[in-house]
């Protein structure tokens, strides 16, 4: 033991002198670091319920409770943490797909009773409510936000083509998209015939797609149709949609269907036959019709069907383009019907005579018949010659290509060369006007009332006719048409400010007063709406299950005034749209065989 | 009459000592707290500890000796303290020193530590006889260089009261002991060191090996007992330091600044080394303080 | 379990724990008296355990992140950085440079922090009570920066498979240069009261040997094999993250006793503080922090197996992982160094060990109860 | 037993459960042996309690995790002894006992024992998820997961794991309680024995320790 090493020890006296590295009694409760991860927040107002962090803790300290009304894209439920089970591992933040749920940067909480450390965050009020520090999403998430691309003709050329616009998705990309789904399940509940579709997309990401088109199947007979056209009401809410692109639940169930050539063999239908012996007629071979048609068959039902075309689809055949909506996959459709055994009874207008008939001669009617009247724009000058409603424009148009029927004229509506106006914004407005350009328009216009982003039609066919070069006036107020000398037409529109209307609505456009504007086209395609027209019925009928205007009231089971009569699609519902037929034909299929008794 | 004076003083002297201890603790505290770079508790914790351990509730007992090892330490404590003058030719403050010599004094130093032992055996925790193995054979190791100096100061003064022993130094600074018997003087210090049971040679309650030692059992009221004979073992070991190489004081003031001078060497050492295992100790022990202590004997005697 | 004891009459049994300061955790030693001096000892453990290859088992890829870096409760990191790099490695991802480099970063943090809280353990196993309170402040610093980088103070949770989770904070590179600056200027107060002091020396010189005839037979690694002159350090030997591109050097010493083990781990501090300097400096200043990973909640790896290592600072920790195309693990084995220094290698120290010296040899090993058991 | 009833808490008849607890059906799982019943003489309680408050005594237990962040806690930086807080070595003289996190059964044991050998009056103090509901270990085979079943917890102190800043303030709120006569779960101990020792025997399958550890 050298002097030196024992004196050594003694020099850390030195630090008796310095300051104390203690944090001052005063200052103990310091603030932590930016990111600090400490007690949970959520902004209940941007959180959707979706669940995803009740799914990822591996704590199971997260439970989906019932905290408001369930609407459209939220549950209802909010997330309660439960601290006897937190870990803070803040995956639930960077999970969240709406964003809404963060982490504080308090730390700081004690407390006699173990009962007291559970909370709905945002809902009951704690004192970090309103902390901007701590963990939060954003910098970086545990969720894809980016949806696989879909490849689609080139928008330049696509506009002389009648193919196909959208070439579906490859095998790996659906995959991939498929692998998106964080499974949440919000999108079936805003979807009309509440599809089921975790569950099909899980079995794509899978692989297994036999599984996913027989779960598309049971509650969807016309999957290929919704796979290409439906307004998919699910991605509006999907989850992912918060902060990022939502999963493209439409490609994947179209790249499903697509798979098979022939579903026939691929749908195991395994329903009881309840219904033997009994007999159904269906009005309408629309989308609403084909459902209650296909399940009622498959259910044993004896079912025919009348339609006054000559061929089934209805709006889905002559309303929209078949560079949607290929004739092929309509047939495939159609083949599933024929398969289920459906009587089908094209070109077979119903009339008041044959309703009393089949009301007589089957267990049940059903009506779907459509809404077969395209409104008026209402303006002056709209019976001039050159100016024609898009239903019947489209009408005529499908007929004439896909169809033997001698009921139209030979000449189109819009030649080669015709400058061409659509007035209206919705999805029939856009179809309108991507036909008339395919037909050869040298220039088409839409012309709206109100903003680009208040415009009914479905965001991505805006996109898709913006890239084909339709020019879209927005805030435009048709005022009247008037005929140029040369027999073009003028479309005199004043713009339109756009005025707050009461909490919760649309804008209101408002005509700013003074100025004209003209727009002279060869053709004005009105595309405003459409209304239902039960003429074909008798006005007894008519007064018992329509109001005034046509619409036809159904109770819970989709049952009219008239007993044994039952009633879906356009007449019934307000949306108009093929997913809330399909879902009024669904009702039906329910409510037949409870009015029968045979449940 | 005047026994019962001496008796009211002495009492009143013991509680000033305990205090004192206790104060002098809180701040040995505080000063090892320095070091470690923290604030470290309120010098007046000592005195809160105490209160709080007389009001935790005494839940066992191990026989009659389990209560015998406090009262024996804190008698030891207070025997020490009876027996050697606390403030030099001032009636009041000189205690009994006329009644007993050093050779008491250094009984009731063993006499703590065997109550200790005896007592904490009682507890049957396997913790206290390895405790008290270290304990015993650390303080014979400690012993042998204290009595050298001791026999060496004796041998000097002709004297075995520490009341002659402290008049011997009466004329000034220069007349102490430290200074005129330094190798006495060396190896009493370095032995204090063990006596203390401050670090290097706190191996008999060392915390993270045998917690804590002797005392593993005792809890409460004991523990309170033990403290209060802490403070004024410790208190009472300084005095005799300070009677025998610093002179002694002849004032209140200077009593308890020479008792926390000699006290803070102690501490010097403590706060900066590790502790020795109890061979080690006993081997320094044996080694160069001894021999310091034979040193001071021969120079005393020739 | 009955033990055989020859010398019953003649021995005190005694429990080191579980209730103990001195032991390293919630663990036990039962070792077998004469005098000071322990006959036989023998670790017992299962007081921590809570199953944590059987939790896995149970949880996502992602879910198994919050609780594998509770394994080692003071250096976490290492067990994050195992499961995301096996998971990684059966499933495919490739992650970015930046993250290559905050996780070196990361991994080198939760080592210094760990090795200076081991040399305050080990000065204060021997009472010196003023090394554990500078450590662990200088620990507490450390903690800092990660809980500024991490969010988290203890359990960081940082990494995932894919890279890690956030980016460096604006001005972080300064403020861990302040720290690393702070445990420099410390160090020499550590010097002098431990290795410099006699009594120091004296306490661990020559104490807790290590045979080197048990490297083979048991599989030491970390400071315990290198304070015998092995240069065994898995950053070297295999390289893994960063660590090839840093310059480093791979400390050794002889001995095999305590003293060794703690200069080692004193000089690996500054070599620590060596590679987290380089790290901050060498790291691409953008770039992502993570590779896109695939849905969390569905994500299946295909069959595979592998096994994954990296140095603690404690020795090789490793993931055996076995993964068969669900979307959870079959089998995670987790090799901590801790298991086989606290059972095969302690027990063989304890013969003959002063009672005394079992805590200071327990920390210098060291031994991690929470690691041993899982 | 309330806060209300202290100072005249019924003392334990052997054999006869007296409290709010419910109480196990099986009296196989009753506990045999009884504590001394507390000599409840508080005539200065409020001078006791501040004692006791102002001088806390933790077990050194470091029975899970959270003990990582009682080091810290302990020293230089946050430095718990300015607050009267200090280390117990043995449970004897420990006043506090930390239940750092997660408990697996094995050392519930010891942590019983410990417990019963702690002098009144005593503490505990809970941290961290594990102790209130499981926390990340709900699914364990080998720990508990309600922490007030089988010991009386005076303090909870959330987090995973509770900073020493939220430690400080578990032990402020514990020494208020103290001081104000409201930590009392040692006394609920007493009175609801059967109902805790039943719990505890429930899990602890290999039950060999004394009827009450004194």
């Amino acid at each position: 033991m050298s002097l030196k090493n024992a004196l050594a020890p003694f020099g850390i006296w030195a630090r008796a002198l310095a300051r104390p590295y203690t944090i001052p009694v005063e200052d103990i409760m310091r603030a932590p670091a930016d990111r600090y991860r400490g007690w949970h927040t959520n902004d209940a107002e941007a959180c959707i319920g979706c669940g995803s962090c009740s799914d990822i803790c591996q704590n199971a300290a997260i439970d989906m409770v019932v905290n408001r009304d369930a609407t459209k894209g939220d549950t209802g439920l909010r997330p309660m943490v439960d601290y006897g089970r937190c870990c803070w591992c803040a995956l639930c933040v960077d999970v969240c797909p709406s964003g809404s749920l963060g982490l504080s940067s308090e730390y700081t909480w004690v407390d006699k009773d173990p009962e007291v450390f559970r909370y709905v965050p945002g809902v009951d009020k704690k004192p970090w409510d309103d902390d901007t520090k701590g963990w939060h999403g954003g910098e970086w998430d545990l969720i894809n936000h980016d949806r696989v691309p879909m490849s689609m003709l080139p928008g330049e050329t696509r506009g002389q083509t009648w193919a196909e616009v959208v070439l579906g998705y490859s095998e790996e990309e659906a995959q991939r998209e498929a692998a998106r789904c964080l499974e949440c399940g919000i999108c079936t509940a805003a979807c009309p015939a509440h599809m089921h579709i975790p569950e099909y997309i899980g079995a794509i990401r899978d692989g297994n797609y036999e599984q996913a088109v027989n779960l598309i199947y049971e509650t969807n007979p016309m999957p290929e149709m919704c796979g290409k056209v439906c307004t998919r009401r699910c991605e509006d809410v999907c989850a992912h949609a918060k902060q990022g692109e939502p999963v493209a639940i439409r490609w994947l169930k179209r790249f499903a269907t697509e798979r098979f050539d022939d579903l026939r063999e691929v749908i195991k239908a395994d329903v009881a036959p309840i219904g033997v012996g009994k007999r159904v007629a269906v009005i309408g071979g629309g989308p609403s019709g084909i459902t209650v048609a296909y399940y009622l068959a498959i259910r044993g039902f004896e079912v025919n069907l009348y339609e006054a075309l000559p061929t089934l689809g209805g709006a889905t055949f002559f309303g929209i383009p078949k560079y949607r909506f290929p004739m092929p996959s309509l047939e495939k459709q159609v083949d599933m019907l024929r398969g289920a055994g459906v009587k089908l009874h094209v070109n077979s207008p119903v009339d008041a005579a044959l309703f009393e008939e089949l009301r007589s001669t089957h267990d049940a009617v059903f009506i779907g018949a459509g809404l077969m009247r395209g409104k008026a724009m209402r303006v002056e000058g709209e019976d001039a010659p050159g100016v024609v409603n898009a239903l019947t424009f489209l009408l005529e148009h499908h007929l004439r290509n896909n169809t033997d029927s001698d009921k139209v004229s030979k000449e189109p509506v819009v030649l080669p060369g015709m400058k061409v106006a659509v007035v209206g914004g919705g999805n029939t407005a856009i179809d309108a006007a991507r036909v008339s350009l395919r037909l050869g328009a040298s220039e088409v216009v839409i012309s709206y009332r109100r903003r680009k982003e208040d415009m009914p039609a479905d965001w991505e066919e805006i996109e898709d006719a913006e890239h084909e070069n339709i020019q879209i006036d927005v805030q435009a107020i048709p005022l009247r048409i008037e005929q140029t000398p040369d027999g073009r037409l003028d479309l005199i529109w004043g713009p339109a400010e756009m005025v707050a209307d009461k909490p919760g609505a649309r804008p209101k456009p408002v005509l700013v007063e003074g100025v004209e504007n003209h727009l002279v086209v060869d053709r004005i395609i009105g595309a405003i709406g459409q209304g239902p027209n039960l003429r074909w019925l008798s006005p007894e009928a008519q007064g018992t299950i329509a109001d005034k205007w046509g619409w036809i009231k159904v109770n819970e089971d989709g049952m009219t005034g008239m007993p044994g009569v039952f009633a879906g699609g356009d007449l019934v519902n307000e949306t108009a749209d093929a997913i809330s037929a399909i879902a009024d034909g669904l009702r039906v299929v329910q409510g037949i065989p409870r009015w029968l008794g045979l449940q | 009459m005047e026994l019962l004076l001496q008796i009211l003083w002495s009492s009143i002297g013991v509680l000033i000592a305990v205090a004192y201890g206790l104060l002098t603790g809180g701040i040995v505290r505080k000063l090892f707290a320095r070091i470690q770079g923290r604030v470290g508790p309120p010098v007046y914790q000592g005195f809160i500890d105490l209160g709080k351990n007389f009001f935790v509730r005494d839940n066992i007992s191990h026989g009659p000796m389990f209560y015998f090892g406090p009262a024996l330490r804190t008698a030891g404590g207070v025997g020490i303290f009876l027996f050697i003058p606390a403030i030099v030719g001032w009636a009041p403050g000189e205690n009994f020193s006329f009644a007993g010599d050093l050779l008491l004094v250094m009984y009731f130093m063993f006499f703590g530590s065997l109550g200790m032992a005896l007592g904490g055996s009682a507890g049957g925790h396997p913790h206290t006889p390895i405790g008290a193995g270290r304990g015993l054979s650390q303080m014979t190791a400690f012993e042998v260089p204290f009595i050298l100096a001791v026999i060496a100061l004796v041998a000097d003064t002709g004297s075995f009261s520490v009341h002659d022993l402290t008049l011997a130094q009466a004329g000034g600074f220069l007349e102490w002991n430290l200074l005129t018997h330094p190798f006495a003087a060396a190896a009493a210090f370095i032995a204090m060191l063990g006596m203390n049971g401050y670090a290097p040679f706190n191996v008999v309650g060392a915390p993270n090996e045998i917690p804590v030692g002797p005392m593993t059992e005792y809890q409460g009221g004991f523990i309170a007992t033990l403290g209060t004979g802490r403070a004024i073992f410790a208190i009472a070991k300084m005095i005799l330091f300070m009677d025998l190489f610093l002179g002694g004081a002849t004032s209140i003031l200077e009593a308890f600044i020479k008792v926390f001078v000699i006290y803070m060497w102690s501490v010097a050492v403590a706060a900066v080394f590790p502790r020795y295992r109890v061979d080690q100790s006993m081997r320094f022990f044996l080694g160069w303080p001894a021999l310091i202590g034979v040193v001071a004997v021969l120079l005393a005697l020739f | 379990m009955t033990i055989e004891n020859p010398h019953v009459e003649k021995e005190t049994q005694l429990w080191v724990g579980p209730q103990h300061p001195g032991v390293t955790g919630n663990m036990a030693i039962q070792v077998w008296l004469t005098g000071d001096t322990i006959q036989r000892g023998i670790t017992h453990v299962g007081y921590l355990h809570r199953g944590f290859e059987k939790l896995m088992e149970r949880r996502k890829f992602i879910q198994s992140f919050p609780i594998v870096c509770r394994i080692c409760v003071p250096e976490p990191d290492t067990n994050e950085y195992l499961l995301a790099a096996s998971i990684e490695e059966l499933g495919g991802i490739t992650i970015p440079e930046k993250a290559v480099w905050l996780r070196t970063l990361v991994l080198e943090m939760s080592r210094l922090a760990s090795l200076v809280q081991q040399i305050g353990g080990g000065a204060g196993a021997t009472g010196l009570g003023a090394v554990p309170n500078w450590t662990y402040t200088l620990r507490d610093y450390i903690l800092d920066s990660f809980e500024e980088l991490t969010g988290g103070r203890v359990y960081h949770m940082y990494m995932v498979y894919g890279g890690v989770r956030r980016d460096l904070p604006v001005g972080f590179a300064e403020r861990m240069e302040a720290t690393l600056r702070k445990i420099e200027e410390r160090l020499p107060y550590i010097d002098k009261v431990t290795f410099q002091s006699s009594v120091w020396r004296e306490r661990t010189q020559g104490v807790g040997l290590t045979d080197p005839a048990w490297v083979k037979e048991m599989g030491i690694s970390g400071p315990a094999i290198r304070a015998m002159g092995f240069a065994r350090d898995v950053r070297r030997d295999f390289p893994y993250l960063a660590y090839p591109e840093l310059d480093f050097s791979v400390i050794t010493s002889t001995g095999g006793d305590i003293y060794a083990r703690m200069e080692i781990r004193r000089h690996e501090v500054v070599e620590s503080i060596k590679i987290i300097r380089q790290v901050l400096q060498k790291m691409p200043k953008d770039g992502p922090v993570a590779a896109p990973i695939p849905n969390v909640f569905t994500w299946r790896i295909p069959t595979g197996q592998t096994y994954v290592r990296a140095e603690a600072s404690r020795g090789e920790m490793g993931y055996y992982t076995v993964t068969d195309g669900s979307d959870k693990v079959r089998r995670v084995h987790v090799r901590g160094a801790s298991y086989v220094h606290g059972f095969a290698m302690a027990e063989r120290m304890f013969e003959g060990l002063n009672i005394a010296d079992l805590h200071p040899t327990l920390v210098s090993i060291p031994t991690c109860p929470p690691e041993m058991e899982r | 037993m309330g806060v209300e009833e202290k100072g005249k808490v019924p003392l334990l008849p052997s054999g006869v459960p007296v409290g709010s607890k419910p109480h196990a059906t099986d009296s196989t799982l009753f506990a045999q042996g009884r504590p001394k019943p507390l000599s409840l003489d508080e005539s200065v309680a409020f001078i006791k309690n501040w004692f006791r408050a102002q001088s806390l005594n933790v077990m050194a237990y470091g029975t899970g995790c959270g003990s990582i962040e009682l080091g810290p806690l302990g020293t230089s930086r946050f430095d718990m002894e300015r607050f009267g807080i200090t280390g117990g070595p043995t449970p004897r003289q420990s006043s506090v006992l930390i239940i750092s996190g997660y408990l697996s059964v094995k050392t519930l044991k010891r942590v019983i024992r410990s417990y019963e050998q702690m002098p009144n009056p005593r503490w505990v103090v809970a941290l961290g998820s594990c102790t209130i509901n499981g926390g990340m270990y709900w699914d364990s085979y080998s720990t508990i997961k309600i922490l007030d079943q089988y010991l009386p917890v005076d303090v909870y102190v959330n987090g995973c794991m509770p900073r020493p800043e939220a430690l400080i303030a578990g032990f402020k709120d514990l020494m208020d309680m103290i001081k104000r006569g409201e930590a009392n779960g040692y006394i609920e101990y007493q009175n609801n024995l059967d109902w805790y020792r039943a719990n505890q025997r429930k899990v602890i399958k290999d039950w060999n320790l004394p009827e009450y550890s004194w």
